[in-house]
């Protein structure tokens, strides 16, 4: 029965970390600017990635991977925020305008 | 299932070497060439090779990256665009393809146990490494001691890129463009206004050490070995200078060190092999170092992994530096 | 195992336990350079004495790390791999003592212990490709020496030894890696690395398109590396570019390994197993090889700079060398490997008088050279012998192998006969490229008198290596022996299945 | 499902074409350099597409052997790890070369390289 509980949960986490990769990569094709994406990205890279690997955790039990796995969301944790706030400060810094309301037509869906 | 993610990674493989090499910005694509590389390595993994998966990461996807950058800060980064499409080779390419792709139909398929290479050489080496060896992994058997004569061979050509990376930049342009010294500092500072990015850089670069530690000392019971370890720790450093300045990680790795290093790696390497020689058996027959062969093997292979290991990390390290410390004329 | 037995080796370990050592030292003083020319006169003492072994006793094998041979790697040392040994440390041997002087006038001091160093590697690397009979080891010890001498060639005193460099570089890499792509496929159908093993193997699957593959790529990959016509563009670039010493070094032997390399695949692996496959293979060259003689004399008719006109004239002897390989004859392939020994002679002696020249003149353009017979007499009667001897006029080395040359093509009969007048057609263009020398080493008075005044005879080590070689040709000229014993037992042995 | 097993061996040649195309029809040194790296990668999934076995786990034997366990061969791997090696090699002379180039000449270009050595 136990195990029954933990694995469907562990289903559902997976289902729901796909889910949330998903709508971060639909995310980043479809916002305007590089800022944006950024955030659509960060969907991925932290809800994502953490539901998936907690489901996998659940997946596995306790054994020496569910150890790894943990070790792999710590660093996740700590290297995905940074990452994305590093891209998104460099462009800043580059001169990179966040777009902001759509006054200007001609800068639609410019590319980066 | 392993299969099917087998391909969509290998179709991606393949859209990112097709986006590497369409991207104008070299920045770009050298970024793009980062991203192959990884998802080759992640494709090495699902076919069973993850010592080379791990190496393929930590090369491909990581140092030659770095290398990429540091080489375009030097050199620019567009690529001029040439509007003349040149007929013959394409020509040339699409029989070459062609010959290639209607040979395959006769090749072995994927995973197919009866193919020749898995009935001649390689069982004798997954049965006899237990006996003769016995360390679990078969590919570091293998590496370090059935070819280790191979291996030596690789030292001594990533020995001869350091030496012809500092032989090649030793040289200076007879008339200096110009650039302050203030933009060269600004160069190598790294990211040092980027106090959230270093703190958290920062804690990442021990753990990066020590997981090559992991790697070089207990890779034969687990993926790793000498190549991977050093590639690991070098990309340690060059984070290090990436986040503290190129000048600090020059300081802290300095050229003359290096290059010891690097040639006593390789030095000690070879000096395995003629100590067996001396000992009576031929070049790198561990089995003389030790009364029981099979010690003798751990103790060579011990040794000339950490050649390995040195000789890499410290080459990658010195060619890091040597780019990154380069004024740009 | 006693010293000698550890020879096969010792001659590839030897320099290469030094070299690493020799990029530590201080690039003060002529350490570096006696450091490397003691080490590789040491590795020539060896192969002579694995020479004469194998003369004695027939093919030596030695296995690394003890392992049963296809499991470890396995060195397999035959008439030509001891032949190979021999030129290739004799000619770093030659043009390190040769050329000291025009390397500290070329190269400074600062940068020549890590030139040294690459020397040694690059010697190693070639060393290494002879002796091994592994075709993966092969590939490793190719990129050992091909990066070495991409180091050397960019030491060069002007920008283009940069880009001359750089094209050298990818044009190795990519031959280097079609290599192992066939080397690859090989592989994949036989399970084995080790080339007698692989001969073996082969016999089971020789009519697959595979191994046809493999073989073409191995082909193309060693081509690229040899300079064979039409993928020879980089070739007189790199000599021209390089410092003087090194081009003495790569002109004798850097790209005969990569034939050597051609050579066994052909007649170990290819044609043993493939039979009429591998003769359509070879067939496909034998136009190249033509195509790359005329040319190549044709184009050093015209070349302004006397190390540019040898890179050419080695670009036709190499089409020589290839035309011997792929006339799948035994005569054939004797041929080849004589000219092996012959040309590497030729050329060592032609660009050791070159060094001189350049040394005295600084420049390698012919049209300044004007005079220098009367004021270097010495340097230029060497030059114009061993020019005779690239000829091919009796008497001398390069006469043995045209006439060898000659009888293996008449064995194909009416397609013989063109090829012989072809040959020639292609010496008489050697004959114009050299006598343009004699006319403006003997005939010409200098543009400008003055700039003559300084010019004295080259130093003496030089001139005594350089009359070693010329005499060398007019020896193996008059007594051929040697090159023709060890050719003739290794084409023995490919013939006669033996191995 | 034949097919799917040839698939490797299409992606294979397909890098090995598009890594050329960038070796010979690129004018950048750089480009160039990149190009030459996916072309050895092509070579390593060459390789490495080799040592798979339908169901068969990575050469580590660890613990208590399983009898009928099935290992990848491990001999393309040895040989692949080494080419890496050769490949980051190759691209870091390279590199330096470049580097060089456009120290003295101002441009990694072949075309402005072939034009400034014409005129000199």
């Amino acid at each position: 029965m136990m195990e029954m509980i933990v694995d469907g949960l562990s289903w559902l986490l997976l289902a729901g970390g796909g889910f949330f990769v998903l709508v971060g990569g639909v995310g980043v094709i479809r916002m305007p600017d590089l800022y944006t994406r950024i955030h659509a990205a960060s969907v991925t890279e932290t809800l994502g990635t953490m539901l998936i690997l907690i489901g996998l955790m659940l997946h596995s039990g306790w054994e020496l991977a569910t150890f790894k796995l943990l070790a792999i969301l710590v660093f996740l944790l700590f290297t995905g925020p940074v990452s994305s706030y590093a891209l998104g400060n460099t462009a800043l810094l580059g001169g990179l305008k966040p777009e902001l309301g759509s006054q200007d037509p001609s800068k639609e869906g410019r590319d980066l | 299932m392993i299969a099917l993610i087998g391909l969509v990674t290998l179709t991606l493989v393949a859209v990112a070497a097709i986006a590497t090499v369409m991207a104008t910005n070299l920045f770009v694509a050298s970024m793009w060439f980062g991203i192959f590389s990884l998802l080759m390595a992640s494709n090495f993994f699902i076919l069973d090779a993850a010592d080379v998966a791990l190496t393929e990461a930590a090369v491909g996807a990581g140092v030659s990256t770095v290398l990429f950058m540091g080489a375009l800060a030097l050199t620019g980064e567009k690529e001029a665009i040439r509007s003349r499409v040149s007929w013959f080779p394409m020509a040339v390419l699409g029989v070459l393809a062609l010959a290639l792709f209607v040979a395959t139909f006769q090749q072995p398929m994927l995973g197919d146990p009866m193919a020749p290479v898995h009935q001649h050489v390689a069982p004798w080496y997954l049965e006899q490494t237990p006996n003769l060896i016995n360390i679990p992994n078969v590919v570091t058997a293998i590496l370090a001691s059935f070819r280790g004569y191979d291996t030596l061979g690789e030292v001594i050509v990533i020995f001869t890129a350091g030496i012809g990376v500092l032989s090649v930049l030793s040289f200076k342009p007879k008339r200096r463009q110009t650039i302050s010294s203030e933009a060269l500092a600004a160069k190598v500072r790294g990211v040092q206004h980027h106090s959230i990015l270093r703190v958290v850089g920062k804690l990442v670069i021990p753990l990066l050490m020590l997981f090559a530690l992991v790697v070089q000392f207990h890779g034969k019971y687990t993926p790793g070995g000498g190549f991977s370890a050093g590639a690991l720790f070098a990309a340690a450093v060059m984070l290090y200078g990436i986040l503290e300045g190129a000048d600090r990680s020059a300081k802290a790795m300095p050229e003359k060190v290096m290059l010891r290093l690097a040639a006593f790696g390789a030095t000690l390497y070879t000096s395995v092999g003629l100590v067996c020689m001396l000992l009576g058996g031929a070049f790198l027959d561990y089995n003389v170092l030790w009364p029981d062969p099979v010690v003798g093997q751990y103790f060579g292979i011990l040794l000339v992994e950490f050649g390995v290991g040195l000789t890499v990390t410290t080459v990658l390290v010195m060619i890091f530096n040597a780019f990154a410390n380069r004024p740009t004329y | 195992m006693t010293l000698t037995e550890q020879f096969p080796v010792l001659v590839v370990v030897l320099p290469l336990f030094v070299a690493p050592l020799l990029a530590l030292l201080a690039s003060r003083g002529n350490l570096p350079w006696l450091v490397a020319t003691v080490t590789s006169a040491l590795t020539f003492a060896m192969a002579i004495a694995l020479a004469a072994q194998v003369m004695q006793t027939g093919v030596i094998y030695y296995e690394l790390g003890n392992w049963p041979v296809p499991f470890g790697i396995g060195l397999t040392i035959g008439p030509l791999s001891a032949m190979m040994l021999m030129i290739i440390s004799g000619a770093s041997t030659v043009a390190l003592v040769a050329g000291r002087e025009s390397m500290n006038a070329e190269v400074g001091k600062a940068h020549q212990a890590l030139l040294y160093s690459c020397w040694l590697l690059a010697m190693t690397g070639l060393l290494g490709i002879t002796v091994t009979g592994d075709a993966f080891n092969i590939f490793v010890f190719m990129e050992i020496s091909s990066l070495a001498s991409y180091v050397m060639v960019a030491n060069g005193p002007k920008r283009q030894a940069l880009t001359a460099s750089f094209k050298y570089l990818v044009t190795g890499t990519l031959g280097a890696t079609f290599y192992l792509i066939g080397v690859g496929y090989l592989y994949m159908m036989t399970g084995t690395l080790n080339i007698a093993d692989m001969a073996v193997r082969l016999a089971d699957v020789s009519d697959t398109l595979p191994v046809m593959i493999a073989g073409g790529f191995v082909i193309l990959g060693v081509a690229l590396k040899a300079a064979l016509f039409p993928m020879h563009a980089w070739m007189p670039n790199a000599y021209q570019r390089a410092p003087t010493p090194v081009a003495i070094f790569f002109a004798a032997c850097a790209t005969k390994v990569a034939l050597f390399v051609m050579l066994r695949f052909q007649y170990e692996l290819l044609l043993p197993n493939l039979g009429p496959q591998a003769a359509f293979l070879s067939s496909w060259l034998i136009p190249l090889c033509v195509g790359g003689f005329l040319v190549g004399s044709a184009v050093a008719m015209f070349e302004r700079d006397l190390k540019r006109m040898l890179g050419y004239s080695s670009v036709a002897q190499l089409g020589y060398i290839v035309l011997g390989i792929s006339l799948a004859n035994s005569a054939g392939v004797t041929a080849a490997m004589i000219h092996f020994f012959n040309h590497a002679l030729i050329k060592a002696a032609l660009f050791v008088a070159v060094a001189g020249m350049v040394l005295r003149f600084g420049s390698s353009n012919i049209e300044q050279l004007a005079g220098v017979g009367k004021r270097m007499p010495w340097t230029t009667l060497g030059f114009v012998l061993a020019g005779v001897s690239l000829i091919g006029v009796p008497l001398t080395a390069g006469f043995i192998s045209k006439w060898y040359l000659i009888q293996a093509v008449l064995e194909l009969g009416g397609l013989g006969i063109l090829l012989t007048i072809l040959i020639l057609v292609s010496s008489l263009m050697a004959v114009v490229y050299i006598w343009k020398v004699v006319e403006v080493a003997y005939f010409k008075e200098p543009i400008d008198g003055q700039s003559m005044v300084g010019v004295r005879e080259t130093p003496m080590p030089l001139l005594v290596v350089l009359w070693v070689l010329v005499l060398a040709n007019i020896w193996f000229g008059i007594d051929p022996s040697i090159p023709i014993t060890l050719a003739e037992q290794e084409a023995a042995g490919f013939f006669g299945g033996t191995r | 499902m034949t097919l799917l097993g040839l698939y490797n061996y299409w992606i294979f040649i397909l890098l090995l074409v598009v890594g050329l195309y960038a070796v010979l029809v690129k004018g950048n040194y750089v480009k160039r350099m990149i190009g030459l790296g996916i072309f050895q990668s092509a070579v390593f999934l060459l390789y490495i597409t080799m040592d798979k076995v339908e169901g068969g786990t990575g050469p580590i034997m660890q613990g208590v052997p399983v009898p009928g366990q099935i290992y990848a061969n491990p001999i393309p791997q040895v040989l692949i790890l080494t080419a890496i090696v050769v490949g980051i090699a190759v691209t870091a002379l390279g590199l330096a070369l470049a580097i060089r180039i456009r120290e003295e000449y101002g441009s990694i270009e072949e075309s402005d390289i072939r034009r400034l050595d014409h005129e000199s």
